[in-house]
């Protein structure tokens, strides 16, 4: 009975493991896959030029102007406002209260609405509705905003990425622990002299940390741009707000499905995907250099 | 030595300026929260009210044709030819089929790593763990969707022989890619929330950790690991990119994973660029995206309400 | 001696929890209260309504009456920020906030927007808390540097930067060793003679030691309350002999 | 000043020694937080051991059933023996050995199962037949007084219960894989007086069948409820003897300071 019992323990802990390494493995081979294949064309050439012979040929430039440009727009809109609902949720509200239990609601399901209906939603509420509005009042009814544009594809991934920087902001307050704030109240702090003297400079580090990967999880996004700015091919980078743009995930996309020749397109796919992973990647390590360096800081204060 | 009653220093006299509007904007930030799920679903179902209004839509398609069979008795999705066809149950069909298949694989990993994690890894390899699930989810789901169409899609045809290339089996792979991430988060923190008082329990009773895992911790976070399969089912059931790649857009009635298929959501992506601005196809499109919305939506509440059960049953409020 | 407290038929409950119910009781300026009873008696409940330090907590209400210096201090109009530098407060586990010794003291003058005298404050404060010595040279160290014993200390320091009309203590020396727990009942005695002291306990010796007058709480009652030496020597209800006495607890 | 291993081992004790602990150094990482312990605890009598919170007695009981092994950086040195049979060495089955030794936690825990299947989950992870399973259920719930108030509600959540009754409930749930000795890490902590005083006489019933040992930093439970006391203090056994002694005439001063209550 002993033995039984020991060797179901056994393999089921065995199971366990054994699933944890087929996700990693899949990561694995994903990263690796695309490493190998991407990494042989990579050439200064092909980051710095624009796309030639439809597509098949040159670089991929304006895609990743056009990227890191949305990316940036997506922040600025996102990070205030949600760092701004967060201290909300975390600080001002009475805990229990209806009105924050319909905003933690109504973040889960921000969160769970599929991407493409943020697509729609920036469609037929920023273009059609808000942009067409501008263009009536401000622009006597000329096109100008009530068009697919970079400023409205980043605000459509600044609602999408809104939940993610909330939580993560919420985490990084929830770690600063309750009798710190105690403390400050006791000693007759007001809400905001607490958040601004103590809450905020304990969990700066944090905050920062989680935006940027939330922001992170906004720069693959597709779905939500495709029908609010991204373009197949410009031969110009995007100058102002209501200019359409390229996008290395709708760019990968674009080459995927539509190229005339797959296997002369082939490689160069391979070396944008490539692009686009060390992209949003490159932010995940940023936002671990962050961390570190403000703990540094901290430490040696 | 006696000091006044100081009524002035006690009670409030003017506020602040700077304190009061600080947490207004702080208010307020918390009502664009809800105002854009509002939103979202408003600017989204009043693109698709015509479908039930408008006369000149019920001219193409009404809600009634798109679930009857056609004249020939078929279900076909055509909505571009000189007589549109707006049939969405191969889409449904197409859509279930994948997400099946996408849960089977993602669900038990998951939930299998999950358990690995909160009661078997030593600490290392916890803290190596959670870090590459986390960068699974940040790899842009159109990279996994060419990866699947470009690599998995080879592989399992050279494997298995599949007529269709691209199918649902290959779509559904890279789909479980996108999903075993939050499933694996919400099983994990619903694991790991299980006081340790419970284990220490089974533990002093001489249970070994599997016993532990099976008979206390995963009864107890029952609720939440429930919880992580209606969010990963919710996750599946609206993906594009993935699907919109690797799926072979056919709009097929098939029930066979091994054909090809057209979900709901990829046929939003496909088709939205082309339409016509107010044309019937339009508000088609836009009615599937509310039902898309709907249907998440309430996947998304049923979630949290088991969440939440799991924190009742946790703190005992919670009658067995 | 005049009534700096005056509280009148208090009750409090957490959600259904009722955790204290019709206290009434006044607090004389210049005393040390010692209030004691076993855990979850509501005496650290109490403590707190006094600042309305529980108003963070979600599902806590009141009722009742508690008047400082005459003013309702449950009145909606009362400025919780004003009522609380007025009422000063040291937990039981030590909170040094992270900074150095000296950021943490002027914790307090900053709230107050006053830095004139902080420096002369600060040395006053440290001094009445018995710890000007042991850290004089380094007020730029990390508090966290600190032993138990001193963090504790400094806490009290800090809270006296805030010149509060009443201390109130919520078990001070639960964590910490003889020297150090006769260190703080030291300064409570001398901080007498210039402010109110109300100290929890679950060290009943310690309130027969320090304490002027002791209210014993029980299940959020209060079951005797009257001169310390009374209360020790010859209490009046038989739950207070058994609890004083050690049987319980 | 406490006391050595050789002087111990050439003490002619009354009792019949259950457990005896010689030399044990416990550290978690570079805290030392037990120092040279030698103790024998009596079989069949309530052993309690008291000192300030953070002297190293929870982290001493948790070495007879080897709770802490799972911690991080937790190391033991020395030897104890139970029976005489040594605990600590590598080859020992943890599963047997906390199958002798049961603990009650300093708030009750029971599982968020029904009562029934709280009591029986120690038998069935021992590989129990079913059919004995009624039976020990009634055995174990009658020994802890529960059976009266429960016998019609096995089937209610284990949490919906008061905090005594699932007090006892982890009691019973104990006794069920019929363990020799019992270990109660501040048992009453979280309890009214009432509860306290029943749950002691409890110990006293108990005791007849098992060797308990109970940690509290509640001198006056120690002295009204335990046979044997020891004091700990920074991580030593300043003293060990007969409760009695402790209260009355202890040796030590510090043991004299803490008992009549100059701090902690």
């Amino acid at each position: 009975m002993r033995r039984w019992i020991k060797f179901v323990g056994l393999a089921f802990t065995t199971l366990t493991g054994l699933a944890c390494l087929v996700i990693v493995a899949m990561l694995a081979i994903i990263l690796g896959n695309i490493a190998i294949n991407g990494w042989s064309i990579l050439s200064w050439e092909f980051i710095s030029g624009k796309p030639r012979a439809g597509m098949t040929e040159g670089g991929i430039f304006p895609a990743i102007f056009g990227t890191v440009v949305l990316v940036l727009l997506m922040t600025l809109a996102v990070i205030p406002l949600g760092v701004a609902a967060a201290i909300y949720l975390h600080e001002y509200a009475r805990q229990g209260s209806k009105l924050v239990h319909v905003v933690r609601l109504a973040l889960a399901n921000l969160a769970g609405v599929p991407a493409i209906v943020f697509g729609l939603f920036g469609l037929g509420f920023f273009i059609k509705f808000v942009g067409a509005g501008m263009d009536h009042a401000f622009f006597g009814g000329a096109l100008a905003f009530g068009q697919p544009g970079i400023l409205w594809a980043a605000l459509t991934l600044a609602v999408l990425t809104l939940p993610t920087v909330v939580v993560a902001t919420e985490e990084a307050l929830r770690a600063v622990p309750l009798s710190y704030r105690e403390v400050a109240y006791a000693a007759g702090a007001t809400r905001w002299q607490v958040v601004r003297h103590v809450v905020l400079p304990q969990s700066v580090a944090g905050i920062l940390t989680g935006t940027i990967l939330a922001v992170s999880r906004g720069a693959g996004e597709v779905a939500p741009i495709m029908f609010t700015g991204a373009a197949y091919y410009l031969p110009y980078l995007p100058k102002k707000l209501n200019d359409q743009f390229m996008e290395l995930g709708y760019h990968i996309y674009v080459m995927t499905t539509q190229s005339p020749d797959v296997e002369a397109t082939k490689p160069i796919l391979y070396a944008t995907v490539f692009v686009l992973l060390v992209l949003t990647f490159a932010l995940n390590f940023l936002a671990v250099l962050i961390r570190s360096r403000i703990r540094r800081r901290l430490r040696t204060a | 030595m006696d000091r006044p009653p100081n009524e002035r220093l006690l009670l409030k006299g003017k506020r602040r300026i700077i304190e009061t509007l600080l947490e207004t904007a702080v208010r307020s930030s918390a009502f664009v929260v809800i105002g854009a799920l509002v939103l979202i679903f408003v600017f989204v179902a009043k693109e698709a009210l015509p479908l039930f209004t408008s006369a000149d839509v019920h001219k193409e398609v009404t809600l009634w044709t798109m679930v009857r069979p056609q004249e020939n008795g078929e279900f076909v999705w055509q909505p571009v030819s000189e007589k549109p066809k707006y049939s969405i149950l191969p889409l449904a069909v197409g859509t279930l089929k994948v997400t099946l298949v996408a849960l089977l694989i993602a669900i038990p990993l998951a939930i299998l790593a999950a358990i690995f994690t909160s009661e078997f890894a030593p600490q290392l390899l916890r803290e190596l763990i959670k870090p590459v699930v986390e960068l699974l989810a940040g790899i842009p789901s159109v990279v996994i969707g060419f990866f699947a169409l470009m690599v998995v899609a080879t592989w399992l045809q050279d494997a298995f022989g599949f007529v269709f290339r691209l199918n649902a089996i290959t779509a559904g792979i890279g789909l479980s890619l996108a999903v075993i991430p939050i499933v694996y988060t919400v099983a994990e923190d619903a694991l790991s929330a299980v006081p340790q008082a419970f284990r220490d329990a089974s533990t002093a009773l001489g249970a070994n950790q599997w016993q532990t895992a099976w008979r206390v911790v995963l009864p107890a976070a029952m609720p939440g690991v429930f919880a992580a399969c209606v969010l990963g089912f919710g996750r599946a059931f609206g993906e594009t990119m993935i699907v919109l790649l690797a799926s072979g857009n056919a709009a097929m009635m098939s029930f066979d994973p091994r054909e090809s298929f057209r979900s709901f959501s990829a046929t939003i992506a496909a088709e939205l660029g082309e339409v016509v601005y107010g044309s019937p196809h339009y508000h088609v499109l836009f009615f599937i995206g509310a039902f898309l919305f709907v249907i998440t939506f309430f996947l998304n509440l049923a979630g949290h309400w088991y969440v939440d059960r799991l924190r009742a049953r946790l703190e005992g409020k919670l009658k067995a | 001696m005049s009534t700096i407290l005056e509280v009148r038929n208090f009750s409090a409950w957490y959600g259904h929890y009722s955790a204290l119910s019709d206290i009434t009781l006044e607090v004389l300026d210049h005393e040390i209260l010692g209030i004691i009873g076993p855990a979850g008696c509501g005496k650290t409940t109490f403590l707190r309504s006094l600042n309305r330090l529980n108003d963070l907590v979600p599902d806590f209400r009141v009722e009742g009456s508690i008047g400082f210096w005459g003013v309702d201090i449950y009145r909606q109009d009362v400025d919780l920020a004003a009522l609380r530098r007025k009422l000063g407060m040291v937990f039981a586990v030590p909170v040094p906030l992270p900074g150095t010794i000296l950021e943490n003291l002027r914790l307090g003058s900053r709230l107050n927007n006053r830095k004139a005298d902080a420096g002369a404050l600060v040395e006053k404060t440290l001094r009445a808390a018995y710890l000007w010595d042991e850290v004089k040279d380094r007020l730029h160290q990390s508090a966290f540097a600190l032993s138990g014993g001193q963090q504790q200390r400094l806490c009290l320091a800090r809270t006296l930067m805030l010149e509060p009309d009443v201390l109130l203590l919520d078990e001070p020396c639960s964590g910490l060793d003889p020297i150090s727990t006769a260190k703080i009942e030291e300064a409570l005695v001398e901080l007498k003679r210039e402010l109110t002291i109300i100290l929890v306990t679950n060290n009943v010796m310690q309130a027969s030691r320090v304490a002027d007058r002791t209210a014993f709480f029980l299940q959020g009652r209060v079951v005797e309350f009257g001169l310390t030496q009374q209360i020790f020597v010859n209490p009046k209800e038989k739950e207070t002999y058994e609890y004083v006495s050690g049987r319980f607890g | 000043m406490s006391t050595s291993a050789d002087a111990l081992d050439s003490q002619k004790t009354a009792a019949e020694v259950k457990i005896r602990v010689r030399n044990l150094d416990a550290y978690y990482g570079s805290f030392h937080a037990l120092k040279n312990i030698n103790l024998d605890i009596p079989s069949r009598a309530i052993t309690s051991i008291v000192g300030p919170s953070g002297c190293g007695k929870s982290t001493l009981l948790r070495c007879f059933n080897r709770m802490s092994d799972g911690i991080r950086g937790f190391r033991v040195k020395g030897e104890i023996r139970l029976d005489g049979g040594d605990i600590l060495g590598r080859g020992v089955e943890l599963t047997q050995l906390r199958k002798r030794v049961g603990m009650v936690f300093q708030r009750p825990n029971p599982f968020p199962l029904s009562v029934f299947e709280n009591v029986v989950y120690g038998p069935r992870v021992h590989g129990e037949e079913n059919s004995r399973l009624a039976d020990l259920v009634e055995k174990s719930l009658r020994a802890t007084d529960l059976w009266d108030d429960l016998k019609d509600r096995l089937g209610q959540n284990a949490l919906s219960l008061s905090a005594e009754q699932q007090q006892r409930l982890c009691i019973s749930r104990l006794l069920a894989v019929e363990p020799e000795v019992l270990l109660m890490d501040e048992p009453c902590s979280a309890l009214d007086p009432f509860a306290t005083s029943r749950i002691e006489v409890l110990m006293q019933e108990l005791k007849q069948d098992y060797t308990i040992i109970i940690v509290t930093h509640n001198m006056q439970q120690a002295s009204r409820a335990s046979d044997y006391c020891g004091f700990m203090w920074l991580g030593e056994l300043v003293e060990f003897a007969d409760t009695p002694t402790i209260f009355t005439k202890p040796r030590n001063p510090r043991t004299e300071g803490y008992v009549t209550g100059r701090f902690g």
